[in-house]
Parts: C-alpha cells; structure tokens; sequence
C-alpha cells in the first residue's frame, strides 16, 4: 500500500519507520532489535539524531552501521561500534544497570497494556504455532527506562488477550509494575503502520493520539481486537518528508546491496 | 591442557550421547564444523544447551541428535522461523523434544554462574514473565538487604562446550575476537571443551592488550577447521553467508528437502574436508 | 555525557564533603592527582571505598577528609603497614575512622552487583572467616537450587567514582588498557563520574579489538591530568615511584613528618601543576 | 642466620623459599601473594617447573616475571601474561570457579589446623596491632584445591587460638570444612623458616615431616605456641642445591636492580 502526501509518494512500512524515528533524540541511548527497530534508530541516527547511541545485544556499543544488520551480532555492527562487550556484560552492566533509554520492543500479539506475546500462540505445553521465544525482550521491558513499540497493525496481533505474556507491559489491569517493583516507565509509545499511540495517563491504556495520512479511524478500529480509544485529540501524523524518505530508501539500498536482499527490514 | 585433534577425534573422544552439549557463538562464530560432526557420528539424546538455536540446531534437532533444548531464542536471524525446531515442538517429528526456556538474560547470568563456580544465578529478571509459570528452573529468592524479589535460575555447567575461535597458539592457547557473545564463559563453565579454530599462529596476545585469551588448561581439544563457523562468519576471516539463511528457510520447511540436505552436506562430507 | 574540565573543577562540582567516594585503581592507574585535590579541597566526612586503601587512602585518612572506610585489604604493597590508617584506627587520629571490612572477592562483587543495577552481589565466600561476625553487611542467602548457603554483601553504589586512564578521545570516550582492575565497574556503579586521563587522542577503539572502553555517556567529568597516577604508574606511560612506597613508611610513622608532607606536596601545589 | 651443608652455604629464608617451590609441579595453577609465595613460585618455574601456570590477583594470567613483583599489580605481571583480566572476572571465573590448583597463603597469625588470621591482633574493635586484612585471602583458603602456607616460625605466629579468623584452615577443631560444604582440600603443606609440616590424616593437625639442616627439635618446640607433634618419621630436609641457589639468587638479584632494593621478597 502507498500513499501520496503533499507529492510525496511512501509506504505504509516507510511511514511506520519514519514516525518511530522521530521519537528518538540525541540524548537516547537505544537498545535496538533487527528489522522495524533497527531501520528506525538508524534513521534516526541518519537524520535528525546524530549522537544517538544504538547498542545491540550481541555487545556492540555504540555502533554505526551503514547497512542494516541482517542478524543482531553482524560483523558492520562490530566494525563500527565504539567498543564490544561480552553477551552476559551486555546483560549485565548495561540492560541491567539501567544504561538505557529506550528499548525497542514488538512481538507476535501485544494488548491494550502494552504486554507482548513472542512466545507462543495457542497453549504453551501444545502450541499452534512456536514463535521464536524472549530473546532479550523479557528483561529489556524492565530494564530499559521507556519502551516503544514497533507492530504492523492487525487484529491477530492486537489483541484482547494475550496466548502469553513473554514481556511486561503495564501488566494486565495496566497497572502491575508498581506491584512487581518495577520503577522504569514500561511502553511510552506504539507505532504502528495505521497510527501512533500513547498509554493514557490514568489507565494506561494504549489509545490512538494521531492517524497516518490517508488512514481511517475504522481501518484502525478493525485492526484492533480490543475496542480500541482514541485520544481527545487525534492528529494526523505529519507524512515523511522528503529528507527523512531519501535517507531510508538510501539505508534500505544499500542494505539490500549488501546482503543480496532487503530482508534487513524483515519483521521477526 | 589442551591437545590438538582431528574433529573428527575431538568429538569422538570428548562427546557422548546423552551429554548435556552447549554449542555457542553469538551469530558469530557458530561451531557448524563441530556440530555436523556430531550429526555424522550419530550421537543422540544431546540436551542441546544455546541461547539462540538457529540453523546449526534446526539441523541437529532434524537430525535427531536431541532429546530436549535450553535456551531463549529460537529463529532464522532476519529470516524467519527454525522449521525443524517448530515440528519437534509441535508436531513431535522425528522425535519428541522437551523444551526448557529462558530469556538472554537469564541464559547469560547462567552461563556466567557456571564458569565463576556458582550453583546458580540471581539477577532482576523475570518480572512479569509468564515463563515463570511453565519453567520451574525459574525461581525468586528475597534480596537479604533490600527485601526485593530476585529471579534465580540454575547456573549452566555443560558436560561439553564447543566453540568456534579465529587463533590458536602453539602451546593450545585460543583467542577470540569481534563480537565475543558467550564463549569465554561457555569454555569457563564446561566439563569438558572442544575449540576450533581458523588457524594456529605463534602468538595469541600481547602485554596489557586485555584480549578475550583462553589458556590452554581450560581447553582439553582443538581442532584446526579453516571455515568452521561457515556459514556463520569469523571476524578477520570471512562474512556471514547471508544467503545460505534464506536458503534454509525452504530447505528446511520440507522434511525430505530437510533430508537430502543433511545427507549431502554432512553425512556426505568427510569430517576433515567437509 | 562527559565534559572536560579542570581537575579542581571537576572535584569543586562533583564531590561534597559526606560523599561515598571510590578512587578506584588496582596497584595500577590509582588516581593519586585526584585525592590530592580533594585534600586541598578540604573536604570532610568522606566514606571512602577502596579495595586497597594504600598511600593515598592514607594520605586522605591523615588529612582528616574520612569519617569511614569500606576496603578489603589495607597496606603499603611490598613495604609494610599504613600508619596513618593504624593510627586513625587504633589511636582515633586525626579522627575516628569507622571500618567495613570485607574480602576482595567480596568487594569486586560487590562493585560488579553496583555496575550491574543489583541490590546486593551473591557469591561463594565468607566460608569460616570471623569476618562475618564483625561485618552486619556480610549476611548469607540458601541457594534456591541447592539448598547451599551463599554469601550476599550489599551492591556497591559510590555517589562519585574516581579513576585514571591512558587516553579520552575527543568525544570524552575514556580507554583503560594493562591492570584494568574494577575502573570500568567502579565508573558504572557510580552516580557521580571523575576520570583524569594522561592525554587526549583521537580514537581510542579500533572495530572488533574488545578494548576497555568507558562511553562518555558514563562520564560526567575528564581532566587532562599527565602524571595523574604517580606514584603509581601508568602502564604505556610511566614506572611506578617505587622509592617513594618505601619512603613513605618513614614519612607516615610521624605526624609532624606527615603533616609537612601534605602541607608542602598537597596543599603547597596549584591543582593544575600538582 | 645461615648454614652450610655439602659446602653449599645458605639463609633460612632460602632454605624455606626452596623447600616451598619444591612442592610445586609443571601441572599446577597457583594463584600467587607477594612476598615469600612469589619468590617460591617463580623460583619453581626458574627450575624445575618451567610450564607452572602463575596467576594474581591483579588479573594478570599465567605471567611469567622476569623479576620479583613489589606489588600484586605491577607492569611487569602484565607485561609478561598471557593475558590479564579485570579484577571481578579473576575473583568469579578463575578462583571461584575453582581454576586454581594452589593457593598459597600466609598471615601474622597460623593455628595448628592451618587457620590464618591476618586481620587484627587483640580485640577487633579495639586492636592491639591492625594488620592489612583479608584481602584476597579468605576466599583463597577455600576455593583453591589445595592450600600451601609459607610462614616464619615464632611463638607470635605459630598460636594455640587465633586473635581472629581471617581465612578457614580445616577450622578450630580440624574438621569443620565438611560442616561449612568447603570441598576443596585445604592447607596441604606449611613451609616454615626451620621445618616442613604437614596435616596429619586423621586429626588434620599440622604435625612436622622434615626439619631443616641445622635445625633441632627443640628449636621447633620453642619456636611454635601449641605443643607441636612429630611425624612418627621426621626427615632433614634435602639443602638446597647450587642450581635452586643460583636461580634464587639470581632473581634476587634482578629484583634488586629493578626495584632499588631486595623489597620483593619482604614478608607482608
């Protein structure tokens, strides 16, 4: 799907990437994931954050790859890192010891709260389908001081509740952080390839605060498999702008050149 | 003390079914070599210990070396799913396989248990997890100065670790470089440990260069495989086949596809050309 | 985000009497320039951390800058005792020192648990040492897994951390190379950061050499301070002042001999020249 | 003092460092204390023991000094070690993890079961003498595999109770290693400036096995706080040889150059 704003022609995935870039300054420093997170903090680092610090879990601190990884542990983002750690000091000194601002997080299902499935669907003893499993994500949802997260839109993946919950949200009232004696600020911002939402301040909930250009309110209510709110304000996201397009579609060039394909943007 | 071998030997003489078997690397530098030679010798009933199976497990579990999986994230990297991972756990093929699941962080703190000596791990994870519920490996103790709940799982203490390495020295001394993951601690806190490496040089380090060195009486067989972490890659070596990973995924969705590879690509191969 | 300054800048704006303070440095790199500074600062009540409280932690306790002292092993290496430290705890001059004393193993634990965001480091250790008996935080915890008891100290959490390093780059990345001892743990558990550094370069990391490295996002403040360490040393830079460690045995038994010292090669130097 | 015995004339500090290195082995990792332990273990790997492996606790692994070190952490560990590492990694991985076959270790104060104390002499909170402390000490004692003691002998050190209990021997009544789950064997051997002792294997009562040439049993008597017992067969202990001599002497030699003095073979 494409869309046209003010003559400029960008996808649903492009303006997904753009508006997730956008939420990162200079002063972040991100924990990043491959596919979805990984294009939108390079973009970011592209763009408009140049001193924004994209750590890795295999250990590349500091990296500035310019081509997206392929895998988490890539040899680019070794090169160009300022320093590589050890996995368990990764864990340890810098996810643990609450070195990070952002963690970038998605996940097969997440609900109202925030709480991401990346675990199974269907019954765990006897799933339907086996997904990949936590990877980082469980303790990056607890360790990092906000989380966003990055999804395609669908109402298989936004859903009323989860099949199991691989990664604390704001728990499943929303309101179970505090009670875990979890004090970093949980999910602060959903991007999705429809809209861009916030917790509400009081509940929690994920409600819509602005549409993508050219996306519907109902797209965005089908989409979702909870009764989905939407702010007292809802704008419209500003549609990428030509600088911000140009220095993707060059990553994602570059990118596929590299590894043969462009499956660097790949969701997993 | 560290002795050179075959692989061939080395896996002969160090590797037993029914072991507990951590193979590592952090997309970096994945022992393939090794662990399609565990494949050839027809080892079974492996407690397969990784963080990340990916392609060199999907083929081992496919293979039918294992009996049950540790670890925390199981998928092609960039790719998709393990499609012989998946039809273990789902549908019980060629063999049924007991899973017992972590996130990274826990796998790492377990990993570093073992190689400081350590019973178990206590780290702030697992907070909100419903993995809690289905791994009873994973427990909380209450910090003793704080009152905090802390999470605590095992220490990993392999009966084998194997790993791949860019440099051996003459006297079995072994470094590793770039993105060094997990392997020092995977050596540190196995009972018995198989390296290979790229080559055999005469140095491995330098005074006050504060290199991942691993001396050689924490290593008991070293192996020379030039490619052996193809087609993961060897920093300073050569880069990851990023092709063959796409590749895999309609390899590896076919069980006869699945097949023909294994006998082709590894039981067809000797062990010292492969 | 670490910014450049001045070495009295940097202690005048990040340091205050009352401050948990750690001047970290394993026989290696001990931030001598730095502790003079906070002599001549006159600051007080100081609980100073220190595995090894050496010649300066002696020079500190004389100077009357400590009201307590958490260390694990008090001595001038290789010559004998700390008399301004024995005299502070057998004598209570130039004031009472209140001790907590702990093992190394305990201590880099602990500085290790404050690095990693723990409340409290968990280890074997402690085993029949009468320490536990005279230290309320040496406290012990039943392995979950196990049923063994396990030794548990409270994390390290300094609210300034103190070290010295060869080089910064530009950017205020700091790199630590030779004996790195606990500098990189002790930065990280720190609320507060000061690093002198002996000079200013352009890069200090190559991609793929697994360098100690601090991020400048782990610093608050570098001072260009050459010589920063001596009468330690520095390795790549300068010797250690051996001579000095064994004249200070004689400077330090006498109070006179000791306050003439400060007076003269403490407060008698501008902070920049030292 | 000194003595001559086949015309080979030597100190009792000589004699004690050369009985200590004997008892080392081309297949041990010892982990070293300055002072008396690293003059044995050099001399050891000088000699007879050339692929001994040394290690610090400063983190410098398998070094092999060309002088004796003033400190645990000086330049010449790291400059001549196969590698170093940092001081938390050297605690956890190499010593608790039980990489060490020997430990040695010394104190002001050793008991007749090999507990050491080298914390205060007198009353903690108001001591007599405040020594250096623990140190790596404490855990030392119970997590390498076996324990070697280099002390010099005097009625001061060689107590029937300790002031305080730094480090575990086989503890006040000989047997409480078991009771504390320390598997490691604990003090095998203590070298003493007139005698070699060893634990005796029932009781685990340091009792003496050989006496140095020269020296009598009533000197030892004399010299040891608790009513020392015998091996029912004491040896004299072989005299050092003139290649244990020269290497001894020669390490001495370049350490004095080095450091401007004999300092690295004081006692601390």
């Amino acid at each position: 799907m494409s869309t046209t704003t003010n003559d400029v022609t960008y996808t649903a995935t492009e303006m997904m990437t753009v508006a997730a870039a956008r939420a990162l300054t200079n002063d972040d420093v991100c924990f990043v994931g491959i596919g979805l997170p990984s294009a939108a903090c390079n973009l970011a680092r592209l763009t408009h954050a140049p001193r924004l610090k994209l750590l890795y879990e295999s250990g590349t601190l500091e990296t500035k790859p310019q081509v997206l990884p392929l895998s988490i542990g890539d040899g680019e983002l070794c090169e160009t890192a300022l320093t590589t750690v050890s996995v368990p000091e990764m864990f340890q000194y810098w996810l643990q010891g609450e070195r990070i601002t952002i963690g970038f997080l998605g996940g097969a299902q997440v609900d109202r709260f925030g709480n991401l499935n990346s675990t199974v669907i269907g019954d765990y003893a006897a799933p339907k389908v086996r997904l990949p499993g936590s990877g980082g994500a469980t303790e990056i949802a607890t360790g990092c001081q906000r989380i966003y997260i990055v999804m395609r839109h669908n109402p298989r993946a936004f859903v009323e509740r989860l099949s199991f919950q691989t990664s604390l949200g704001h728990g499943p009232t929303g309101r179970e952080r505090r009670a875990l004696s979890v004090h970093t600020e949980g999910p602060a911002l959903l991007v999705t390839d429809l809209c861009v939402m916030k917790p509400d301040a009081e509940t929690n909930e994920f409600c819509v605060v602005s549409i993508h250009p050219g996306v519907t309110r109902e797209q965005v209510v089908a989409a979702t498999g909870w009764p989905v709110r939407f702010a007292a304000a809802v704008t419209v996201t500003p549609a990428p702008n030509t600088a911000e397009l140009e220095a993707l579609r060059d990553l994602n060039a570059r990118t596929a050149k590299a590894h043969g394909s462009s499956s660097g943007a790949a969701d997993l | 003390m560290s002795m050179f071998l075959s692989l061939k030997d080395a896996v002969a003489r160090f590797v037993r079914s029914g072991d507990r078997v951590a193979l590592e690397g952090f997309t970096h530098l994945i022992p393939f070599a090794a662990g399609h030679e565990i494949i050839r010798q027809r080892l079974t009933d492996l407690t397969l210990i990784r963080m990340t199976p990916d392609l060199l497990y999907d083929q081992m579990i496919g293979s039918g070396c294992a009996k049950k999986l540790i670890f925390s994230w199981g998928g092609n990297p960039g790719v998709g799913s393990l499609h012989r991972l998946r039809e273990a756990v789902e549908k019980q093929w060629p063999a049924p396989l007991e899973i017992e699941e972590h996130s990274h962080s826990a796998m790492a703190h377990a990993y570093a248990a073992g190689a400081a000596g350590m019973p178990a791990a206590f780290f702030r994870g697992y907070r909100g997890s419903d993995l809690a519920k289905v791994n009873p490996n994973i427990r909380f103790i209450t910090c003793p100065f704080t009152g905090e709940s802390l999470a605590a799982v095992p220490a990993l203490r392999p009966d084998v670790g194997i790993v791949h390495a860019q440099q051996a020295d003459r006297d079995g001394n072994v470094r590793v470089s770039g993105i060094v993951g997990v392997q020092k601690e995977v050596v540190l806190a196995s009972a018995r440990v198989i390296v290979t490496v790229e080559e055999v040089v005469d140095r491995v380090a330098d005074g006050g260069s504060n290199a991942v060195v691993l001396p050689s009486w924490t290593i008991d067989a070293i192996a020379v495989v030039p490619g052996g972490a193809r087609p993961s890659y060897a920093h300073g070596y050569y880069q990851r086949d990023n092709a063959f990973y796409v590749a895999w995924d309609a390899i590896s969705r076919d069980r006869d596809a699945f097949r023909q590879w294994i006998d082709t690509h590894v039981h067809g191969v000797a062990a010292e050309v492969r």
